[in-house]
C-alpha cells in the first residue's frame, strides 16, 4: 500500500540580487523530484551535501514551501495545505533531526520536551501526560525518572532517543528521519540505529531517512534513492544501488566509500581513477546541457535510472 | 538487547538541577562588588520611597523667600536653592519621580522592543525587511532634537507625554539585538522541530524561543533602565524633560546652567549629580554582574 | 626500517578545568617514520586532537601542561623556546585542520595564506615566493591557480578550501604533517579526492604524516601504522592490516562491530555500553574500559592492565582481550 | 560592491522623503511660520492674522505647503531667523564649523583613547592591564555624559581654571594668526576630551571583545602551526580582522556626537549648532529650528550610510552580488 506519494516536487529559494534586490534567480534545492513509500519500508534519500535530500524531507513535513508538484499522504494531497488543514497530518507525519544539540529546547525539561506535540493534539491530565512520557521515555531506554532534567544534562546519543521519544508520542504513521546518526560516533550511532529498527517493527512505522553515509542506509533501508543536484539519479533496492550502479554519479559515489579492508587499497584508487576518467568522459550522456540529470527511466521492476 | 539499554539506567542519581535564576544568584552572591551595588541600590530605593510616601510634596515645593541659597545646615541638610526650597526635599522627590518615569519608559520599550523583536525575527522575510528599515530610520535620525522639537510642540505637556516620547524613540536598540537573538534561535532545530509537532506560531514565539532570549532582556532591561535614569535628567537638564510639576534629578542639575551656582552653590547640583552617578553605577554593576553570570552558564 | 623522524615518549598533557589538572593524553609512547602514515583512532574525548595540538604545542599555555618527550631530530620540542618552535612549526612540522573554512583566515587572500609559511621559513623573493605558490596550488589539484590566488576562502568549495590547507602545509616541504580530522568535514567524493591527493603527495615526497580521525574505513584507505586510542591512552597498536584483520583489544573489536559497511545488508549492529568518561570524571586505576564491558569478570582485567606486545610490532593494554566474547543478545554482526 | 554602495545610496532617497516630511509635519504644528520664519504678530486682529496667513499661503493645501518648502530648501533658502533678523543659512553657517571641528577632536580624542587601550586589554586578557581598563569602561559606560561634564567643567573650568569656561575662541585673538588657532583648539580640548572620555568606553569593550573572539579562531591557530611568531599573528591576522567592525562604528559615532552636541555645547556654552538649536528652541524662533533639524537629520543619515559603505569596502564576505 502506499503511503506516501511524491510527484515531480521543486522547492526554489529566491536568489536576489542587482539594484534592487529583486529575485534574479533560484536556487533549484529540490527541482523535480518523484517517489513512493509502502507501508511500513524504509526509503533512503542519499547525497551529498546541497544534493537536496534534506530539502525534499522538510518539503514533506511543510518546513518549506514547494514551488511545485504534489505529496500526496494515504490518498491525500498535501501540498497546499494551510497549517490549520495540516494539523490533522502533523500527528500522522513526524520528524527526527540531524543534530541533538539544536533540536532540544535547552530551557525546557524532558517532560515538557516530549509532552509538546501531546499538548498540542490531545486533552489529558497532567497525572496521565506525565505517565504517557514517563512510558515513552522507558521504551528509548531512558530513566523515566529523569523527566524533570534539562536537555545538557544528557549525551548526545540520550538526547537523540529524547528526541525520538517525542516523535513517537503521537503514534504517526511515517517518520522522516533527517540524518539522525551523522552527529554522533559511531558506538552511539550503533545505537541508535538499532533503536529506529525496533520502533520500526513495534509500531508499524515506514521510515523516510535522508542521508549522506552510504554504510548506515545500507543498513537501514530496503529501497533507496540516489539525489544529485536537487535530481534523483537512481533508486532502487539496496541491492540494485550498491551492486549494480547504473548511474556515473552513483558510480562516483560508491567507489569513494572507504573499504574497511587494507588490501583493497590499491584496487580502490584505481577504480577511482577509473570512474574518474568515465565520469568526464560520459558526462553528457548522463547530463543534458544544463548539468541536469534526465528523468528516471526504469531498467529492472525495482531499478530506476536517469537516462535520456 | 535490552540488556544494552538498561545499563544507562542505573547509576543515575536523579538531581534536581538549580534553574537558571538560582545559578544567577549564585554567581552574583561570588560578585562583592555587584552585591555590594545590589545592596546600596536596594536601601536607596527603599529610603526615597518610603521617605517620599510621608513628605509633604507641596511643603518642599513651596518657594521661602527669607532662605534663599542657604549653604547645608542642620535645618536643611543639603542647603537651599534659588527659592529657598529644601534641596534634601527635593532630592528624595526627584530621586522617586526619576526612577519611576524610567521605568516606566523601559518597561514600555521592552514590551514593543520584545514584541516587534520577535515576530521580525521569527518570520523574517517581508516583515523583517520592513520593521528593520523603519528601526535603521528612527536610529539615524538625531533622537535629541527630535524629542526637544516634540516636548515644546505637544499641547498640555505630562509626565505621560513625555514616557511616549520617549519611547517612541528607544524602542529600537531592543528591538534590534531581540531580533538578531531571535534570528539565530530560529534557525535552531528545536523551533523546526516544534513547527512539525503542531505547535502554533504564538507558543513557538513566546513559549520556546523567548525563555531562551529571557537573559539577554533582563540584563539590558537592567542596562537601559541605567541608561534612561541618565537620558531623563539629562533632557530635564536641557529643560524639555519633565514638566516643571514633577521635579526630578535633572531639575535640581539645571540650575548649575547658572555659572554662580556650578562655581559657587555646589550643595544645589553636586548631590543630585553624585545621586544619578551612583544609582547608576551600581546598576551597572548589577546588570553587569548578571551579564557575566548568564555568559558563563551558556558557555557550559 | 625508514629513518625515525618523531619519537614521542611519556607524554601527559593536562587540562586544568576548576584549577585542578586532568590528563587528556595520559603517559603515550610511539614513533613515526619517514614514508610512514600513522592513524590515530578513536571516539572524541579520547584525547587524539588534543595529542596533536600538544606535538605542535599549540595548547594555551597557561591552562595546559605537557610533560615525557617529543622528540624531534634529536631534540626534545617540549624543552625549545617559542623562537625555536616558530623555526619548526610549519617548516618541519605542519599541520592540517578539520574545518577548513574556520581555519584560514576570512579577510586574506588564498595566495597570501601560503606566501605567509614561505614567508617565514624561506629567503625567496616576493615574485619567488609567488611563482612558488602557484606551483603549489597547482600540485593539489587547483584547477585554475592564478584565479584562486587572488580569491578569499568564503569563495571556494570545501573541497577546495582543504586543498588550500594542504599546500599551506606541505608549502616547505616539511618531513612531517599532522592532519587532523582533515576530511571529516567533507562530502565522501571530495573525502576520496583529499585521500588520493594526500597519499600521493606523500608517496612522492617520503614525508610521515599523523593521520587522525574517528572513522575506521579512513584508516583502512590511508594508514600504514595504527594507533587505537581510549580515554587517553593507547589501547591497541599495529600495521593497519593487524588492527583491522586481528584486532585484539575488546574496544578495537567493539568499534569494528558496530560499523555498518556498504558491503553489509541489514543486519544488527553491536553497541558499547555506556559513554566515552568524561577527563575530569574518569577512574584512572586498571583498565579503563572495564565499565563498558561489565559481562567480563573483572579478575581478566587484574592480571596486566598494562600496553604490551602481543607479536612483533602488535601491543595490547590489558590481558581482558583473552577472555573477551560479545554478549549474546547485542552483536549478531560479523565481519 | 558597486551595487551594494549604488542600492545603498539609492535607499538614501526614501529615508530623505521621509525625514523631511517629519520635519515639516513638526514645523506645522509649531506657532507661527516655522519654515519660512516670517513675522506674525499675534497681538494683531484675528482678520489681520488670517489676511496675513493667506497672503503668505499658510492656508494653501498642505502638500502644495510641503512642495513649495521642499524647493525653497534645494535652492538654499531656509527662510529668516525670528531673532537674528537674517537668513538662516547665515545664522546656520556661522556656528556650522565650530560643531564640526569640536566633533573632529571629539572623533580624534575617542579613537586615541580606545585603540590603544581596546586592543591592550584583549591582548592580555585577564591581565592586571586588562582589569584596570575593564574597570574603567564600566564605570564610563554607567556614567551619563552630562554630568561627567559638568564635573569636568567645574573642576577643570573653574576650580582649576586650566581651561575656559565658555565661548568658542578668545575675542580679544585676532582672525587668522596663530594665537586665534591655539585659541580655538584651547576652547574645544574640554569639551572634547569630556565627551571623548565617555563615549570611547563602548569602542573599547567592543574592540576587546573582537580581539579576544579572534585570537581564539581557529585560523589563529592555522597561522601558529604556520611558525609566525606572536607579535606578528597579531599584526596580521587579528588586528585586521578585529578592525573591522570598529571601522563601522564610526558613522554611529558621528550620529551620536550630532546628538550629543545639543548637550555637550550647552554646558560648555559652546557657540556651535546645538547650542544654536536649544536658544533657538527657547527664543520660539522656530525657522532655525526646522532648518537644523532637517539639516543634522541629514547628516546623521550620511553617518549611517557612511559606515555601511566602509564595512562594505573592508569587509570582502559583503561584497557579493
Amino acid at each position: 500500500m502506499t503511503l506516501l506519494k511524491v510527484e515531480d516536487i521543486k522547492v526554489y529559494f529566491p536568489i536576489r540580487g542587482g539594484l534592487f534586490h529583486t529575485v534574479v534567480d533560484h536556487v533549484r534545492a529540490v527541482d523535480g523530484v518523484s517517489f513512493e513509500l509502502q507501508k511500513g519500508e524504509t526509503y533512503g534519500l542519499v547525497g551529498e551535501s546541497g544534493s537536496g535530500k534534506s530539502t525534499t524531507g522538510k518539503a514533506i513535513v511543510k518546513l518549506h514551501q514547494v514551488t511545485a508538484g504534489t505529496i500526496t499522504f494515504q490518498g491525500k494531497d498535501l501540498t497546499y495545505l494551510s497549517r490549520g488543514e495540516m494539523k490533522p497530518f502533523r500527528k500522522d507525519i513526524q520528524m527526527i533531526f540531524q543534530d541533538p544539540y539544536s533540536s532540544l529546547n535547552p530551557k525546557k525539561r524532558v517532560l515538557d520536551i516530549i509532552a509538546e506535540p501531546i499538548r498540542n493534539f490531545e486533552r489529558v491530565s497532567v497525572t496521565e501526560e506525565r505517565k504517557i512520557v514517563q512510558q515513552y521515555l522507558e521504551r528509548v531506554g531512558l530513566n523515566p525518572d529523569s523527566i524533570y532534567k534539562y536537555p545538557h544534562e544528557f549525551s548526545g546519543g540520550q538526547r537523540q532517543r529524547i528526541g525520538i521519544a517525542r516523535s513517537l508520542t503521537l503514534k504517526p504513521k511515517l517518520i522522516i528521519a533527517d540524518e539522525p546518526v551523522s552527529a554522533l560516533d559511531v558506538s552511539v550511532q550503533a545505537q541508535v540505529l538499532n533503536f529506529l529498527q525496533d520502533l520500526q517493527k513495534e509500531f508499524q512505522l515506514t521510515y523516510l531517512f535522508v542521508g549522506h553515509d552510504l554504510g548506515v542506509i545500507r543498513h537501514m533501508c530496503d529501497r533507496i534513492g540516489v539525489m544529485y543536484r536537487g535530481r534523483l539519479v537512481e533508486e532502487g533496492t539496496s541491492q540494485d544501488i550498491y551492486k549494480n550502479p547504473q548511474h556515473i554519479y552513483t558510480k562516483r559515489l560508491m567507489a569513494a566509500v572507504p573499504d574497511l579492508s587494507p588490501d583493497a587499497r590499491g584496487q580502490k584508487i584505481g577504480l577511482r581513477k577509473q570512474v574518474a576518467e568515465e565520469y568526464k568522459q560520459l558526462y553528457s550522456t548522463f547530463f543534458d546541457e544544463n548539468g541536469r540529470a534526465y528523468d528516471l527511466k526504469p531498467i529492472s521492476a525495482t531499478h530506476k535510472v536517469a537516462l535520456p | 538487547m535490552e540488556l544494552n539499554v538498561n545499563t544507562e539506567k542505573h547509576g543515575q542519581p536523579i538531581q534536581i538541577t538549580p534553574s537558571g535564576r538560582q545559578l544567577i544568584w549564585q554567581q552574583m552572591k561570588k560578585d562583592r562588588l555587584a552585591m555590594g551595588s545590589f545592596i546600596l541600590l536596594v536601601s536607596i530605593l527603599l529610603f526615597v520611597y518610603s521617605a517620599a510616601f510621608v513628605m509633604d510634596a507641596e511643603e518642599v515645593a513651596r518657594i521661602n523667600l527669607r532662605a534663599l541659597h542657604q549653604p547645608p545646615s542642620l535645618e536643611h541638610w543639603l542647603g537651599t536653592d534659588y527659592g529657598g526650597r529644601d534641596v534634601f526635599g527635593q532630592l528624595i522627590i526627584g530621586t522617586r519621580n526619576s526612577f519611576t518615569i524610567s521605568f516606566c519608559i523601559t518597561l514600555l520599550t521592552a514590551l514593543i522592543g520584545l514584541t516587534t523583536g520577535l515576530v521580525a525575527g521569527y518570520f523574517g522575510g517581508v516583515t523583517d525587511h520592513v520593521v528593520m528599515r523603519i528601526i535603521d530610520f528612527i536610529i539615524s535620525l538625531p533622537t535629541t532634537m527630535f524629542i526637544i522639537v516634540l516636548v515644546t510642540i505637544i499641547p498640555e505637556f505630562t509626565i505621560w507625554s513625555f514616557i511616549l516620547v520617549m519611547t517612541l524613540f528607544y524602542w529600537t536598540g531592543k528591538a534590534r539585538l531581540i531580533r538578531s537573538k531571535v534570528l539565530a534561535e530560529r534557525e535552531l532545530d528545536y523551533v523546526q522541530a516544534s513547527q512539525t509537532l503542531g505547535t502554533p506560531h504564538w507558543k513557538i514565539m513566546f513559549f520556546q524561543i523567548f525563555p531562551n532570549v529571557s537573559s539577554i532582556i533582563i540584563v539590558n532591561f537592567i542596562l537601559n533602565l541605567a541608561g534612561n535614569i541618565g537620558l531623563e535628567s539629562a533632557l530635564t537638564y536641557l529643560g524639555f524633560g519633565l514638566p516643571e510639576s514633577t521635579p526630578s534629578l535633572g531639575t535640581l542639575i539645571s540650575y548649575a546652567r547658572n555659572p554662580d551656582v556650578l562655581e559657587h552653590k555646589w550643595w544645589v547640583w553636586l548631590p543630585a549629580s553624585v545621586m544619578i552617578l551612583v544609582m547608576m553605577l551600581s546598576i551597572n554593576f548589577v546588570g553587569q554582574a548578571i551579564k557575566r553570570a548568564t555568559d558563563a552558564r551558556q558557555r557550559r | 626500517m625508514e629513518k625515525e623522524l618523531l619519537r614521542v615518549e611519556n607524554l601527559t598533557t593536562s587540562f586544568c578545568i576548576d584549577d585542578q589538572y586532568y590528563a587528556a593524553v595520559d603517559d603515550l609512547s610511539f614513533a613515526v617514520h619517514e614514508n610512514e602514515i600513522v592513524a590515530i583512532v578513536g571516539e572524541s574525548g579520547c584525547g587524539k586532537s588534543a595529542l596533536a595540538l600538544s606535538i605542535m604545542q599549540l595548547h594555551d599555555k597557561k591552562r595546559t601542561k605537557s610533560e615525557g618527550s617529543i622528540i624531534y631530530k634529536g631534540t626534545n620540542l617540549l624543552n625549545e623556546a617559542e623562537s625555536k618552535l616558530n623555526k619548526v612549526r610549519g617548516r618541519h612540522i605542519s599541520m592540517i585542520f578539520q574545518e577548513p573554512l574556520t581555519a584560514l583566515n576570512p579577510l586574506m587572500t588564498v595566495g597570501k595564506q601560503i606566501e605567509e609559511s614561505l614567508h617565514y621559513h624561506t629567503d625567496l623573493s616576493k615574485k619567488q615566493q609567488k611563482a612558488k605558490t602557484l606551483t603549489l596550488l597547482e600540485q593539489v589539484g587547483i584547477p585554475y591557480p592564478k584565479r584562486t590566488y587572488k580569491q578569499y576562502p568564503h569563495e571556494l568549495s570545501g573541497g577546495m578550501r582543504q586543498r588550500v590547507m594542504i599546500a599551506i602545509a606541505v608549502a616547505c616541504s616539511p618531513s612531517l604533517v599532522i592532519a587532523d580530522e582533515p576530511t571529516t568535514a567533507l562530502d565522501v567524493t571530495i573525502q576520496a579526492q583529499i585521500l588520493d591527493l594526500l597519499k600521493d603527495i606523500q608517496q612522492k615526497t617520503k614525508m610521515g604524516i599523523i593521520f587522525i580521525t574517528h572513522d575506521l574505513g579512513v584508516v583502512a584507505e590511508i594508514a600504514d601504522q595504527v594507533i587505537v586510542m581510549y580515554a587517553g591512552q593507547i589501547v591497541e597498536k599495529g600495521s593497519v592490516k593487524t588492527i583491522l584483520e586481528r584486532p585484539l583489544h575488546p574496544y578495537t573489536k567493539s568499534l569494528l562491530h558496530s560499523i555498518p559497511t556498504v558491503k553489509k545488508e541489514k543486519n544488527r549492529l553491536h553497541v558499547i555500553q555506556g559513554m566515552v568518561p568524561s577527563i575530569a570524571k574518569m577512574n584512572r586505576s586498571g583498565c579503563r574500559f572495564k565499565e563498558r564491558i561489565p559481562w567480563i569478570s573483572v579478575q581478566s582485567h587484574a592480571q596486566f592492565p598494562r600496553l604490551h606486545e602481543v607479536e612483533p610490532g602488535h601491543f595490547v593494554r590489558c590481558t581482558c582481550y583473552k577472555q573477551f566474547h560479545f554478549p549474546k543478545e547485542g552483536g549478531t554482526a560479523i565481519r | 560592491m558597486w551595487k551594494f554602495i549604488v542600492r545603498r545610496l539609492l535607499m538614501m532617497i526614501p529615508q530623505l522623503f521621509i525625514l523631511s516630511v517629519l520635519v515639516f509635519m513638526m514645523a506645522k504644528a509649531m506657532p507661527g511660520d516655522a519654515l519660512g520664519g516670517r513675522e506674525i504678530d499675534p497681538r494683531a486682529n484675528p482678520d489681520v492674522i488670517e489676511a496675513q496667513r493667506e497672503k503668505m499661503g499658510l492656508n494653501d493645501p498642505w502638500h502644495e505647503q510641503y512642495i513649495r518648502w521642499v524647493s525653497n530648501v534645494s535652492k538654499g533658502d531656509w527662510g529668516v531667523s525670528y531673532t537674528h533678523k537674517v537668513q538662516v543659512t547665515d545664522v546656520i553657517e556661522d556656528r556650522i564649523w565650530n560643531t564640526v571641528n569640536l566633533a573632529l577632536l571629539t572623533l580624534i580624542f575617542t579613537y586615541l583613547i580606545a585603540i590603544p587601550l581596546g586592543l591592550i586589554s584583549g591582548r592580555y586578557s585577564d591581565s592586571w592591564i586588562d582589569k584596570v581598563i575593564t574597570g574603567y569602561t564600566y564605570i564610563g559606560f554607567a556614567t551619563p555624559m552630562f554630568i561627567f561634564a559638568i564635573i569636568m567643567l567645574f573642576v577643570f573650568g573653574f576650580s582649576l581654571d586650566l581651561f575656559p569656561t565658555g565661548g568658542s575662541v578668545n575675542p580679544t585673538v585676532e582672525e587668522g594668526t596663530f594665537a586665534y588657532v591655539l585659541s580655538k583648539i584651547n576652547h574645544m580640548i574640554l569639551p572634547a576630551f569630556s565627551t571623548a572620555i565617555v563615549s570611547t568606553t563602548v569602542i573599547i569593550q567592543y574592540l576587546r571583545n573582537e580581539v579576544i573572539d579572534n585570537k581564539m579562531k581557529d585560523f589563529v591557530r592555522t597561522a601558529k602551526a604556520k611558525g609566525v611568531p606572536e607579535t606578528n599573528i597579531y599584526t596580521h591576522h587579528v588586528l585586521r580582522n578585529s578592525f573591522l567592525p570598529i571601522a563601522a562604528f564610526l558613522g554611529y559615532e558621528i550620529t551620536g556626537l550630532v546628538g550629543g552636541a545639543v548637550i555637550i555645547e550647552t554646558i560648555f556654552n559652546y557657540p556651535g549648532i546645538g547650542q544654536l538649536f536649544l536658544s533657538s528652541v527657547h527664543a520660539r524662533d522656530f525657522s532655525v529650528v526646522t532648518a537644523v533639524v532637517m539639516m543634522t537629520g541629514f547628516a546623521t543619515l550620511l553617518g549611517t550610510l557612511l559606515s555601511d559603505i566602509i564595512l562594505s569596502i573592508v569587509d570582502p564576505r559583503i561584497r557579493i552580488d
